[in-house]
C-alpha cells in the first residue's frame, strides 16, 4: 500500500468528535475593566451533528470559537468546562493544543483576502497542517491536499498559486481544504460565507453541506444569518449579549420561536415575496445592544424587549443548560404563544426608539 | 494626548527634555564660569586636565577650560538646532506632504521623484560637504539639516494623507460640494496632526544629532561651544582615553536628549499606528 | 396608487458609460501600447422618478456603485447623458456643478468610516449648510434640528455627541440627516444597511421609504441583497458587468424572474423555511473582469443556457411584459426562432 | 523579469546622475570659490592652468559640467591635490575597507536585530520583555554613531586592552591583498565593525518588533496557530511577512546608515572611504572629497537596487512588467 493510501486510511478512521461545552464563560481584559464578551454559555454537539450558532455582531459567537480554538488573547478569563469527547481541552498549554488543534477540531475561517499567509503558495499552507501532525514526506503531504482540492471543486494544479491570485470564492475553498486536510473530528466554521457575493455564498454553502453529508464530521456552523442555518444545521443557539437566549432543533425554533429576541430576529429578517401572498412588512428590533463592561442586571435583552416587566428587569432568567428539546431563557417562556401573536404586527415593536 | 502622556516612556522622556531645557534656559546663571573661561591654578599654571574637585565638579579640559560651564552652556546649541530645524522640516514636510498626497498626479510625481534621488544622498557626507562649502555656523547647520530632513517628512505625511483621503466622508464632502481647500483644512488635516507632531519629534532628534556629528568632526560652528565640539577637542588632543571627566558628559547628555527624544515618538506611534495598539 | 398620473421624472441616465483607464507605464506609453480601459458601466438607461425608490441590484464588481456615483457627479461619465429635472449635467463644471451637488446627496455603505470621527453630530449634520453658506448660525441649528428629527434621532442629547458614541445603525441615520439637511431631490443610497446588524437594518430602510414618500425625494436604492429591495422598492433593475440585464416592477422581478443571472440571484437567497426542492444550478468561475469582457452575452460565461449564439451576439433589453425587460436571447422571439437550440429555463414562479 | 531588471538599472542610472549634478552644482555654485584653494598652493601660473583645464574649471558652467560629466563616465576622477596622484588609486583601496567593516556590521545588526526584533514582538503585550526590549532599543537608537565608537574604544580597549585602538593593522603588518585574511586584521576589525552593529541593530529590532505585533493579530497568523503547528513556525511565518516593510523601510535608511559608518571610521582611524572624505574637507582637496562622496552614493543606489530586486523575490505579489 502506497503511503498516501496508508495515510488517507488512518484519517478516515477518526470517529466524529462529540463536543460538550458547559457554562463557559470568557471576559476580555481591558483598561476599562473586564468585558464579558461570553457569559455562561452551555451547548452540545453530537458526534457528526451540526450545531448552529446564531447572533449578531459582538454577542459573543466568534469568541465562543476562538476560545474552543485556544485562540483568545493572553490574559482573558475563560471558566466553564468543553469536552471534546470527554477531555476538557479549555486552558490547555500551547504544547497540550497542538494534539488538539487541526488534528480534533479544524477550523474554517472566513474569507477575507487575510485568512491565508500572502507570501506562500497554498499548497505549501495546506501540507504545513499535514506535516505539522503526521510524519509523512512532503511529496504525499501535496498529494493529499490535491485531493482535499479535488473535495472542494478547485484543479489540484492551482495548488502552487498564491493567494492573491484567486478569487474570494476560491481562497474560500482553499480554506475548507485546508480545514477537512487531516479528517478532524469537528469543523468549526466561522461566518465561512461572509465576505462572499450571494450566489458564491450560496454555492459554498451547498458545498459544505454535501461535504458534512459525505463524511459526517461534527460541526459548528458560527453565522449571523438564521437562513443559513435554517438549511444546514439540525440544531440551533441564538445567542444574544454573550448569553444563549434560545436552543433547541432549528425547525421548531424557526418555526415556534420562544424568546421574544429570535421572534425579533425573524421579523427583521428580509424574505422573498411569494406571488398572491401578502407578505409581513419588515420590522427591526428598537435600541442597542448593552455594553458588556456593565451588563444590565435583569436579561439582557430587556431593554429592546417589547413584553419586558419590572421582573424582567430586576431578575435575569436562568441560564440555559445542555437540554436536547428547545428552551429559552425567558421569564414567560409559558406565555410564547401569545407572544408571538403580538410580535408580528410592527406596532409591538414601535414602542420605544434609540 | 492624554493617553499618549500615560505611557510611562513618554513621560520618561518628557521628563528627560524638560530638564535640559531648564538647563539651556539658565544656562548663563548655572554656568559657574564661562564656556572658554581659562582657569590657572595658584601657582598661576594652566590648570589642564584636572580632576573633578569642589571648583571643577567635571574637572578642565586639556586647554584649563572648566567642563561643566562648557558642559551647561553646550545644551543650547543642541536644543536650539533641534528646535529650529524641526519647525522649518515640519513646515516644509507638512506642505508638500499634504500637496502631493491630496491632489496627487503631476505634483506628486515629481516629488516622488524628487525624494527618489534625495534619499540616495548620503546625509552626513552631504552635511559634511555642504558645511564646509558654506562655512560652519550654526545657521549654515540647521539650514543643511533641514535640506536633508524634509523629504522623509514629505513621504511620511504624504502617505498619512493618502489613507486619510480615501476617507468616506473625505469623499462624502466632495460629493456635497465642498472646496478642497475645505476637506484639508476640516477633514485632512485635523486627522493627520499626530503623524506631523511624531515627525517633528523626530526630526528634532535627527537635527541634534547630525548637529552633534558635524561639531565631532570639526565642522561645527567653531564660535559656540557644543557637545559634540567637547568630544572633537578632547579626541583631537589625545585626551580620549585618560581624562573621563571630560569626555562622559557630553556622551551621555546626547544619549539622554536624542534617546528621550525617540522615547516620545515611540509614544506616538504606538498610539498613531492602529494595528500597533492594545485595545 | 396606480391610478395617479406618473410623477415627474427626476434624474435619468441615457447610455451612460463610465470607463476608467487602466494606469498604464510610463514606457507602455512610449512604445504607444494604448491603456486598458475598465468598462464599469456600459450602456446604461435608467429614469427615477419623484417620490419612487428605485431599486438597483448586483454583485461586487458589477457596476452598481459607479452608477450610483456617476449620477451624482462623483465621476464624470465618459459617454452617455445624466438628465436631472430635463437638463443635461454630463459635463457641467463650477457654479452648476455645486448647485447639482445641493440637490443630489449619497448615502455610503460603511457607517463607521462615514463620519469624521473629530466631528460632533451637530456638526457633520451642519457641515453641507456651511459648504453651501445656507443661512446663519441660528438657522441653520433649526435645520440640523429638523433633519435629525426626520431620521428619529433626539437632537438634544445627540447633539453633541461623537460618532463613536453612537451604534452603527445611529450613525447610519445621521449620515441620512446630513444628506437631507440641504433638502435635496434625489439621493443614493449606495448598501446604506449591508454592514448593518439585520435586526436594525429595517429601521433605516423604513426612514428612506418614508422620505421618499413625504418629502417627494427620488431615491436608488443599491443593493446586493435581493431581499430586501423587495421591500421598498417599486421598481428594480438587476446589473451584470456594467450593464442592465434585467428590469421591471419589484413584484414582477421578485416573483417572476426570467433572465438566468436574475433566477440564479434569487435562487441564492437562504430562506428561514427550507425548500428541500430549491433548484441550484452551480455557475461556472466568477464573474469576468471588466478589463475582459467576454464577446456576445457578457453573461454566457457562467450561463448554464449559453448557446453558441450567446457567445457571438450581443443581446438587446428586449421588452416581455409591460415594464418587464430582459437582456437575454432566449426571450427575444426572433432570435428563438432562428436558434431552434434556445431553450428558455422555466420562471422560479412558475 | 530581465526588463524589470534593466528598467531598475536604468532607473539607478538616472539617479547617480541626478546625484552627481546636485553635488556638481554644489561645489560650482557655494560661495566658496575652488580656484582660491587651488592657488593657495602656490603653483605656478602654468601649473594652475593646466589643473584649471584638467578639472574642467574653464569655460562656461554648461561647458564644465558637460566636461565633468565626461570625465566621469570616462572613469577619470581627476588627481587628489594632498595625495598627488589619481583619486581613483587614492580610493580604490579605501573602498574595499570600507565595505569590510560596512558589509559584515550591516549583515550583523540587521540579523541580530530583526531577530531580536521578533522576540520582542511576540513577548507577552505589555510585559517586561516587551517594556524592556523596547525601553533598551530606543535608547541605544539614541547614542550617536561616535559615542558607541568612543564607548567601545574606553572598555574594550582602554580599560581591558582586549582590542587594539585603531588603525587597521598592526605597524609591521603585511600591506598586500593577503592582509585581510591575517588574524591581526581581524583583531583590528572587530570593534569597528561591532560598533557599526551596534548602530544599525535598534532600527531593526524596532522594525521587525513592530511588524510582528501588526501581524500577530491578522486573520493568517490566527489560522497558522489553529492548525496546530510549533510556535516557531508561527513565528516564523509572522518574520516572513514583516520582513517586507522591513527591507523597504530599511533601504532609505541606508542614507542616513552611512553617517554612521564614517564617524566609525574616524574614532577608529579605519582607512575607509567616509574618513578619508572627512580627512579631504579639512584638507580643502576638493577634487578627493567630490569622488568619495560620489562613491557613497553609489553605494546606497546599489543597495537599493538590491533591496529591490530581493523584494521581489519575497513577495509573490509583485508582479514583473
Amino acid at each position: 500500500m502506497g503511503a498516501l493510501a496508508k495515510l488517507n486510511e488512518r484519517l478516515r478512521a477518526k470517529p466524529a468528535a462529540h463536543m460538550l461545552v458547559e457554562r463557559l464563560s470568557i471576559a476580555y481584559q481591558t483598561p476599562r475593566g473586564p468585558f464579558r464578551a461570553v457569559d455562561d454559555v452551555s451547548f452540545e454537539v453530537a458526534a457528526g451533528a451540526t450545531l448552529g450558532l446564531v447572533g449578531e455582531s459582538g454577542c459573543g459567537k466568534s469568541t465562543v470559537v476562538k476560545s474552543l480554538m485556544g485562540l483568545l488573547p493572553e490574559g482573558t478569563s475563560v471558566s466553564g468546562r468543553a469536552l471534546l469527547n470527554g477531555t476538557d481541552i479549555l486552558g490547555l498549554s500551547e504544547r497540550a493544543l497542538s494534539d488538539v488543534r487541526w488534528t480534533k477540531i479544524a477550523l474554517i475561517t472566513q474569507s477575507a483576502m487575510n485568512s491565508l499567509d500572502p507570501v506562500y503558495c497554498i499548497g505549501d499552507q495546506i501540507t504545513e497542517s499535514i506535516l505539522a501532525h503526521e510524519r509523512v514526506s512532503k511529496a504525499v503531504a501535496w498529494a493529499r491536499a490535491e485531493q482535499m482540492f479535488e473535495i472542494v471543486g478547485l484543479p489540484g494544479s492551482r495548488l502552487t498559486e498564491f493567494p492573491h491570485q484567486f478569487s474570494g470564492g476560491m481562497r474560500q475553498r482553499a480554506v475548507i481544504a485546508m480545514a477537512l486536510s487531516l479528517n478532524a473530528g469537528l469543523l468549526l466554521a466561522d461566518e465561512p460565507t461572509t465576505a462572499l457575493d450571494p450566489i458564491m455564498q450560496d454555492q459554498i454553502m451547498s458545498r459544505i453541506r454535501s461535504i458534512h453529508a459525505d463524511m459526517r464530521r461534527s460541526m459548528i456552523l458560527v453565522t449571523h444569518d438564521i437562513a443559513v442555518v435554517a438549511e444546514t444545521c439540525e440544531t440551533i443557539a441564538v445567542m444574544y449579549a454573550g448569553e444563549v437566549v434560545e436552543a433547541g432543533p432549528t425547525a421548531q425554533v424557526l418555526q415556534n420561536p420562544r424568546h421574544p429576541y429570535t421572534m425579533g430576529l425573524q421579523n427583521a429578517f428580509p424574505k422573498l415575496p411569494v406571488r398572491g401572498q401578502s407578505r409581513m412588512p419588515l420590522i427591526s428590533i428598537p435600541g442597542t445592544v448593552p455594553n458588556l463592561l456593565h451588563p444590565p442586571v435583569g436579561c439582557r435583552f430587556a431593554g429592546r424587549c417589547p413584553f419586558a416587566t419590572d421582573l424582567c428587569r430586576s431578575e435575569a432568567p436562568a441560564k440555559l443548560s445542555n437540554s436536547i428539546s428547545q428552551s429559552a431563557a425567558c421569564h414567560y417562556q409559558d406565555r410564547a404563544s401569545e407572544f408571538r401573536a403580538i410580535a408580528q404586527k410592527a406596532s409591538t415593536w414601535r414602542h420605544k426608539d434609540g | 494626548m492624554r493617553l499618549v502622556m500615560k505611557d510611562s516612556f513618554v513621560a520618561m522622556g518628557v521628563a528627560i527634555l524638560l530638564f535640559f531645557i531648564v538647563i539651556a534656559t539658565f544656562a548663563t546663571v548655572l554656568a559657574p564660569y564661562g564656556p572658554y573661561e581659562v582657569m590657572m591654578t595658584e601657582a598661576g599654571r594652566l590648570d589642564r586636565l584636572a580632576r573633578p574637585s569642589f571648583e571643577h565638579p567635571l574637572g578642565t579640559t586639556a586647554y584649563g577650560n572648566d567642563v561643566l560651564s562648557q558642559f551647561i552652556h553646550g545644551s543650547r546649541v543642541a536644543l536650539i538646532v533641534g528646535l529650529v530645524a524641526a519647525v522649518a522640516v515640519g513646515f516644509v514636510s507638512t506642505v508638500f506632504g499634504v500637496v502631493a498626497g491630496y491632489f496627487g498626479g503631476l505634483v506628486d510625481d515629481v516629488l516622488m521623484r524628487i525624494t527618489d534621488v534625495a534619499l540616495s544622498i548620503p546625509t552626513l557626507p552631504f552635511a559634511i560637504v555642504a558645511v564646509s562649502l558654506l562655512g560652519p555656523s550654526v545657521q549654515n547647520i540647521i539650514l543643511v539639516i533641514s535640506i536633508l530632513f524634509w523629504r522623509n517628512g514629505a513621504r511620511i505625511i504624504r502617505s498619512a494623507v493618502l489613507t486619510e483621503r480615501e476617507r468616506i466622508y473625505v469623499k462624502w464632502a466632495r460629493a456635497a460640494g465642498a472646496s478642497h481647500f475645505h476637506v484639508i483644512l476640516h477633514h485632512i488635516l485635523p486627522n493627520i496632526v499626530r503623524v506631523i507632531f511624531l515627525w517633528i519629534t523626530m526630526s528634532v532628534a535627527f537635527a541634534i544629532l547630525a548637529e552633534a556629528s558635524l561639531s565631532f568632526l570639526g565642522l561645527g560652528d567653531p564660535t559656540v561651544i557644543s557637545w559634540g565640539q567637547m568630544l572633537n577637542t578632547a579626541f583631537s588632543s589625545g585626551s580620549l582615553r585618560t581624562a573621563w571627566w571630560w569626555v562622559v558628559p557630553p556622551c551621555i547628555a546626547l544619549t539622554l536628549l536624542v534617546s528621550s527624544l525617540y522615547l516620545i515618538g515611540r509614544g506616538f506611534e504606538e498610539q498613531t499606528n492602529p494595528r500597533l495598539r492594545r485595545y | 396608487m396606480d391610478k395617479t398620473p406618473p410623477s415627474p421624472t427626476v434624474i435619468e441616465a441615457r447610455d451612460l458609460k463610465t470607463h476608467f483607464q487602466a494606469r498604464s507605464s510610463l514606457i507602455g506609453a512610449l512604445a504607444g501600447r494604448q491603456p486598458r480601459a475598465i468598462r464599469a458601466l456600459d450602456g446604461v438607461d435608467l429614469a427615477i422618478r419623484r417620490n419612487e425608490i428605485y431599486g438597483l441590484v448586483g454583485e461586487s464588481g458589477s457596476g452598481k456603485s459607479t452608477l450610483g456615483m456617476s449620477l451624482v457627479r462623483m465621476y464624470e461619465p465618459t459617454g452617455g447623458e445624466v438628465h436631472y429635472n430635463g437638463e443635461n449635467i454630463t459635463h457641467v463644471h463650477g457654479k452648476a456643478l455645486k448647485d447639482y451637488r445641493r440637490a443630489a446627496q449619497i448615502i455610503f455603505q460603511d457607517p463607521y468610516s462615514s463620519l469624521n470621527p473629530r466631528l460632533t453630530i451637530g456638526q457633520i449634520i451642519e457641515e453641507p449648510l456651511k459648504i453651501h453658506r445656507i443661512g446663519d448660525a441660528a438657522e441653520r441649528q433649526r435645520r440640523v434640528e429638523k433633519a435629525l428629527e426626520l431620521v428619529r434621532i433626539p437632537a438634544e442629547e445627540n447633539l453633541h455627541r461623537y460618532p463613536s458614541d453612537l451604534s452603527g445603525g445611529q450613525r447610519q441615520r445621521v449620515a441620512i440627516a446630513r444628506a437631507l439637511v440641504l433638502e435635496p431631490q434625489f439621493i443614493v443610497a449606495d448598501e446604506p444597511v449591508s454592514m448593518l446588524d439585520v435586526s436594525i437594518q429595517a429601521s433605516v430602510l423604513e426612514i428612506l421609504d418614508d422620505l421618499s414618500r413625504d418629502l417627494g425625494l427620488a431615491v436608488l436604492y443599491i443593493s446586493h441583497d435581493i431581499a430586501t429591495v423587495g421591500y421598498i422598492c417599486s421598481h428594480v433593475a438587476v446589473m451584470y458587468l456594467g450593464q442592465i440585464v434585467e428590469e421591471g416592477t419589484a413584484e414582477d422581478i421578485l416573483t417572476a424572474p426570467q433572465h438566468p443571472y436574475t433566477q440564479r440571484l434569487m435562487a441564492a437567497i437562504p430562506s428561514i423555511v427550507p425548500d428541500e426542492n430549491r433548484e441550484r444550478v452551480e455557475l461556472k468561475g466568477d464573474v469576468p473582469s471588466p478589463l475582459d469582457i467576454p464577446p456576445g452575452c457578457r453573461f454566457s460565461s457562467r450561463c448554464p443556457y449559453a448557446t453558441e449564439l450567446c457567445t457571438t451576439v450581443e443581446p438587446q433589453l428586449v421588452p416581455t411584459a409591460e415594464a418587464h425587460r430582459v437582456r437575454c436571447h432566449l426571450y427575444d422571439a426572433e432570435a428563438v426562432a432562428t436558434h431552434p437550440s434556445l431553450e428558455p429555463p422555466t420562471s422560479q414562479a412558475a | 523579469m530581465r526588463g524589470y531588471v534593466l528598467r531598475r538599472l536604468f532607473q539607478s542610472v538616472l539617479v547617480v546622475w541626478a546625484v552627481t549634478s546636485i553635488m556638481f552644482l554644489m561645489f560650482r555654485v557655494m560661495p566658496t570659490d575652488p580656484t582660491a584653494m587651488l592657488m593657495d598652493r602656490g603653483m605656478t601660473e602654468a601649473a594652475r592652468d593646466k589643473l584649471l583645464e584638467d578639472w574642467g574649471l574653464t569655460g562656461s558652467l554648461w561647458d564644465q559640467y558637460v566636461a565633468y560629466i565626461g570625465n566621469l563616465m570616462r572613469g577619470d576622477f581627476g588627481n587628489s591635490f594632498f595625495h598627488r596622484k589619481p583619486v581613483w588609486e587614492v580610493l580604490g583601496p579605501l573602498i574595499v575597507n570600507t565595505l569590510w567593516v560596512a558589509v559584515p556590521g550591516l549583515l550583523l545588526g540587521a540579523v541580530l536585530g530583526s531577530g531580536l526584533g521578533v522576540l520582542v514582538g511576540w513577548a507577552p503585550r505589555g510585559g517586561k520583555t516587551e517594556r524592556i526590549g523596547i525601553f533598551l532599543a530606543t535608547i541605544i537608537r539614541g547614542v550617536p554613531g561616535f559615542v558607541i565608537g568612543i564607548a567601545l574604544l574606553a572598555v574594550f580597549s582602554s580599560a581591558l586592552g582586549w582590542f587594539p585602538a585603531f588603525g587597521m593593522g598592526s605597524v609591521d603588518a603585511d600591506q598586500g591583498a593577503s592582509r585581510y585574511l591575517t588574524l591581526d586584521f581581524l583583531h583590528h576589525l572587530a570593534l569597528p565593525l561591532i560598533a557599526v552593529a551596534i548602530y544599525f541593530l535598534p532600527e531593526n529590532l524596532l522594525l521587525m518588533r513592530s511588524g510582528v505585533v501588526e501581524n500577530r493579530t491578522e486573520d493568517y497568523v490566527e489560522l497558522v496557530r489553529a492548525k496546530g503547528v510549533s510556535q516557531s513556525r508561527v513565528a516564523w511565518h509572522t518574520a516572513r511577512n514583516s520582513l517586507l516593510p522591513l527591507i523597504t523601510w530599511l533601504f532609505p535608511a541606508l542614507a542616513e546608515t552611512i553617517a554612521g559608518i564614517v564617524v566609525v571610521e574616524i574614532v577608529f582611524s579605519w582607512p575607509g572611504v567616509g574618513r578619508e572624505l572627512v580627512l579631504a574637507v579639512t584638507r580643502q582637496d576638493y577634487p578627493l572629497t567630490q569622488s568619495a562622496f560620489f562613491l557613497l552614493a553609489v553605494m546606497i543606489v546599489l543597495a537599493n537596487l538590491a533591496a529591490d530586486l530581493i523584494y521581489g523575490k519575497l513577495d509573490p505579489r509583485v508582479v514583473y512588467k
